[in-house]
């Protein structure tokens, strides 16, 4: 176990991924020379040589699409999307061709690739450059979505994805690059796709979290004391059931928190999913902490309401344990929109 | 040649009586291309092509069962009969599945070439793609991504004039497609694509220069759709006369004509030749119509793979 | 009154509008000389020349981006795509672009655009060109989306959608093209964006549907007889959450039928809304019928069988009043896939 | 141009002492181009522009105090602070929302064309965007789609050697940019970049030509970016001595030299000015600096405008 940034945890995990298989290779805009623009291939070039490490042109669609290509004739790519909103110009390439290739070929033409691109708010990079827009990808059979909150996570499930039979698309907070944290690292510090993990323990309430609300949530689980169990789920897209109904057969409670708008969030399927399958064992309303359905502002303190915050999760958290009601947003409190 | 103008004569008066579901898309008047293509490839190079894919399918070596199977809806079919006509593959022929999507095989060409090319293998890949999609983002990308990493790809953009029902110059400032390749620095080379020889040349030597490591080329078969673009389509958006004259240029007359010529075939033996294909499609037609539909749970089949 | 298919009524629409507002135009691939691919722009080359009705190149990005541009400059311009799924190669201009422009302009430049759609399966087209989608919009704050169910919304919607000061997508369920029904033309036939139909009354359940599954419900609702109640949501974003509520609020049952699959569906959204602001007055789980997980297939009974047939919503529909419980999907029943 | 210069230089310093939140991009060493662009064009001209866009912002009259407040995020920048650095706008000087994907502001370009040509109208949309977004399919898309539709739009390659850290042979089979105008058969012209007069006329003449109906032209600009790519990037990929070659040419230097040369000012004239830049430059500065940043109720304002 060492300690290191996120951002070092993923390149740690390329190039373990590389030493094990000479079929995995990155590509991206400026991965290589540059060592990532969130310099999360430090050291890959030089390790792995410029066949198997390449800058691309800005063309999303073209190496997206080379990826799929390469995958299809037996290598592992990994392809890097700077910003999650530039896959709105290669969408196509993850979405209708690599994730049906399999399903169109009676299983003998396969797509083992991974797609990762950084998301969020947070770093000030304004409207077209912070959104998480996980919902590109969720409606897609054939296609995996996990979403790391720390180091381990970050390698871990960088690991399995590259692993993965099929196309996988992690989604990577950009705001927790630099944080730093415990990662194991070689087999034993795979996570797999699929599962959950419960972060926290408590009985009162099931807080299910993804990316940079992991640790939002827990640090406002924190300040409420005992009760709040928090989840991580880790993986989007086959989502964990069974830790997630298990959690919620114990507390009879469930808040999902999200970074983004609740129109369209991924959170609106966890709630439905679990009430209906888990409708008796509810004991209060399940809702959803997300941000207002605004585009992502630029402005510091702007930002910094944008997005769930501690206090205000500590808020709802609060105001719902102890009325058993849904809460009001801030921006329904403080009376400045619907 | 003669195979398959024939399948998509079956084709077209299978999907008019209500026996195949959907759509298709004949490529009557472009079989010289899939056939020259074939035979300039090895097994183990890889294509990529479009919904318009019947005629690659069989010049590369799927069966006519397997095709035709696939295009009924069939449990036999290549895919199980889940994929429809748009969606033919087999890789022991070295067809990728067929893209529904215009322009994207580009990309998907160029990176199974960039797997050859990082693993040092001697193989090349073909993307055969419309001239309506040289017009779109994907072939853009896709050619400077193979001239600027130089990958074995040979880009074949089948000219056949039409994109749906819109002529080429209502869309494209320019009829010569291979003088795009200029964007890229790299060969741009129009050829007959109604002459087998003349067509056969230029890819080899495009194949020829992608295995050598000398990088990607596009080349530009002028070819012309007899049929319509799907379904029901009349066609009756062409000139007068445009069909007709380029009908005089025949891919099977001019290689019939070629192999008299030649002496490489008597009429006698074509005429063999185009009987045997004929009884055989009957036949296939025949086994083909009666195969099983596939069960509800095939459906649920290859969505994913098992993980390690 | 007239009857007419549904293709007709959109042309209807448009030569309606385009007659009492010189700025809208239409472009898109055959729309002008072809009168588009499902003929739904007929006669409109003729009566409007050849500025307004454009045929466009294969270049989804280029000529969605072109509408987008022309709507900045005051035209209201309607963009056709011709199956939903090549949106997977322009998304970035709809919703990266003409969804935040008022946003980064302070309200000085405006997209009021439409882009047209035709989604979902049932006529064979396979994989590639028979999905729904929706969730590639649903959470873009700024872009609004409507799906009709026959000649009176298709109608109503895409006029409402053309006066609309915002980029405004209609996502139109091509197996409906074909469909005939009577239609209100002019101003009163106008179907405002954000307000759902209780297209039949009921007291036992609310079903809620949309586009090609509200009259698939509606036979299944006939057959079981009163009691059932159906919504046509009709826009999807922003949803008629009042009308949605107070059906619920009488029915105390919520069902939503949707026609893909499960995963990342819009009906998540509904459930969980629904769910968070009218948990007592549930008086059994609401759930969600929808396609199993898996891409469109081909063949023509499997995909008949794909989408929520009428006899399949029957029957989770009975099951689910009789039992109080969720019934199990046809795949789980006849034990073919989990 | 040199208020462009010192702009940046100020924003530099901002924003490495954290008065700016974010990122930006500078165009130091770009801005005879933005200032040739705006001299050529009328106000009822319409821009598309990029992220690197405090240049032509300025260059077409926006305010400093407009443009900076919106960089350090305040109420009173042109979008009330909720854009930031690279979403700069002014309708009122023909300013389009500056855009932060690269590519996308060329189709909107030429559809903004596309009204003015519809409403028989003779304004001119003009969009200019890096060496990088050529190779982006919505490049291909756009200009093959104004071409056919010889819409009034010049595009204008800004091509300054790099785009983020990649030289452009790394990304790039050629280096003229100009010459992908052959695949749409429509003018590609060069020019130097760093020179005033000679972009104007290169300018003029694509403008004049749009604005006649005779259809889009693609200029190339020769220039370099004198500063990293963003935020704190030192460009420490330059080859030796690269940067002091074009700094040899850099375009205030060029144009203080003309300026000189043709009498226009003299020495004194051109300190002068200086000096009321900088001053004025310090005092919008500080106003900006000490104004309130927006309310967080501002962050729903503009998200959809109200239905008839
Ligand atoms: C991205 C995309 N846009 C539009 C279509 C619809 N479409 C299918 S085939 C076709 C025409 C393609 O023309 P061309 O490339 O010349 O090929 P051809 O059909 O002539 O073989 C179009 C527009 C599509 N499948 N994908
Ligand atoms: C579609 C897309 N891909 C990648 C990026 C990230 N990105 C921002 S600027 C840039 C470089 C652009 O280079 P160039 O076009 O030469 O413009 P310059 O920055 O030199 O002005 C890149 C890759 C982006 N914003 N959009
Ligand atoms: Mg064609
Ligand atoms: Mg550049």
């Amino acid at each position: 176990m060492a300690r290191m940034r996120v951002r070092q945890a993923i390149a740690a995990a390329l190039a373990d991924a590389m030493r094990e298989d000479g079929s995995v290779m990155l590509f991206g805009e400026d991965v290589a020379a540059a060592e990532g623009p969130f310099k999360t291939s430090e050291g890959l070039l030089a390790e792995f040589g410029p066949l198997r490490v390449r800058d691309t042109p800005i063309s999303e669609m073209g190496f997206v699409g080379a990826a799929v290509g390469a995958a299809t004739m037996g290598m592992r790519p990994v392809a890097e999307i700077m910003f999650m909103e530039f896959l709105g110009v290669a969408l196509d390439q993850l979405v209708t061709e690599a994730a049906t290739f399999r399903y169109l070929s009676n299983g003998r033409v396969t797509v083992p690739l991974v797609v990762r691109a950084s998301t969020g708010s947070g770093l000030g990079f304004g409207t077209q450059h912070s959104q998480t827009l996980e919902n590109w990808l969720t409606a897609t059979p054939g296609l995996k979505v996990a979403v790391p909150s720390d180091a381990q996570t970050a390698y871990g499930l960088l690991r399995a994805a590259i692993r993965d039979p099929d196309p996988v698309a992690i989604l990577e907070p950009r705001v927790l690059y630099a944080e730093r944290g415990d990662c194991v690292t070689g087999d034993e510090g795979i996570v797999p796709l699929g599962t959950a993990r419960v972060v926290r323990r408590g009985d009162a309430v099931t807080v299910v979290a993804l990316g940079q609300t992991v640790r939002t949530a827990l640090g406002a689980a924190e300040r409420l004391g005992t009760g709040v169990e928090v989840v991580d789920l880790s993986t989007l897209v086959p989502w964990d059931r069974a830790t997630v109904l298990a959690s919620v057969a114990r507390t009879g409670r469930l808040v999902v928190v999200e970074e983004a708008p609740a129109s369209g969030g991924w959170g609106s399927e966890i709630v439905a999913a679990v009430t209906s399958a888990a409708f008796r064992a509810l004991q209060a309303p399940p809702f959803r902490i997300t941000a207002p359905d605004v585009p992502v502002p630029y402005n510091k303190g702007l930002e910094a309401r944008f997005s769930p915050s501690a206090d205000e999760i500590e808020y709802q958290l609060r105001a719902y344990l102890e009325t058993g009601e849904v809460p009001d947003p801030w921006w329904r409190r403080e009376g400045v929109a619907a | 040649m003669y195979e398959i103008r024939r399948f998509e004569d079956r084709v077209n008066e299978l999907f008019a009586r209500g026996a195949i579901h959907g759509t298709t898309h004949l490529c009557a008047g472009q079989e010289a291309l899939d056939v020259s293509l074939a035979l300039e490839l090895r097994p183990t190079d890889t294509v990529s092509a479009t919904y318009r894919g019947h005629g690659i399918a069989l010049a590369l070596g799927m069966t006519v069962h397997s095709v035709l199977a696939e295009i009924m809806g069939k449990a036999a079919g290549c895919t199980g009969g889940v994929g429809g006509s748009m969606h033919l593959s087999d890789p022991d022929v070295g067809l990728l599945p067929t893209f529904a999507i215009v322009g994207a095989g580009l990309p998907v060409a160029a990176g199974a070439a960039l797997a050859f090319q990082t693993r040092g293998e001697d193989r090349v890949a073909v993307c055969v793609f419309g001239d309506g999609a040289a017009n779109i983002g994907a072939f853009h990308e896709a050619l400077n991504l193979a001239a600027v990493w130089k990958l074995p790809v040979v880009f074949v953009c089948d000219n056949n004039v039409y994109a749906e029902y819109s002529r080429i110059d209502v869309t494209t400032p320019l009829s010569d497609l291979y003088r795009r390749a200029g964007s890229y620095d790299i060969p741009g080379v129009p050829v007959d694509g109604m002459d087998v020889a003349a067509t056969r040349a230029v890819l080899a030597e495009a194949v020829a220069r992608a295995r050598a490591g000398a990088g990607p080329t596009l080349v530009e078969a002028k070819t012309y759709r007899f049929a319509g673009h799907s379904r029901a389509d009349q066609a009756t958006y062409r000139p007068a006369g445009e069909l007709e004259r380029w009908r005089e240029r025949d891919p099977l007359t001019l290689a019939r004509v070629e192999l008299l010529a030649t002496g490489a075939a008597t009429a006698d033996d074509l005429t063999a030749l185009e009987k045997a294909v004929r009884e055989d499609l009957d036949a296939v037609t025949d086994t083909v119509a009666a195969l099983p539909d596939p069960e509800p749970a095939t459906m649920f089949h290859n969505v994913r793979g098992a993980t390690a």
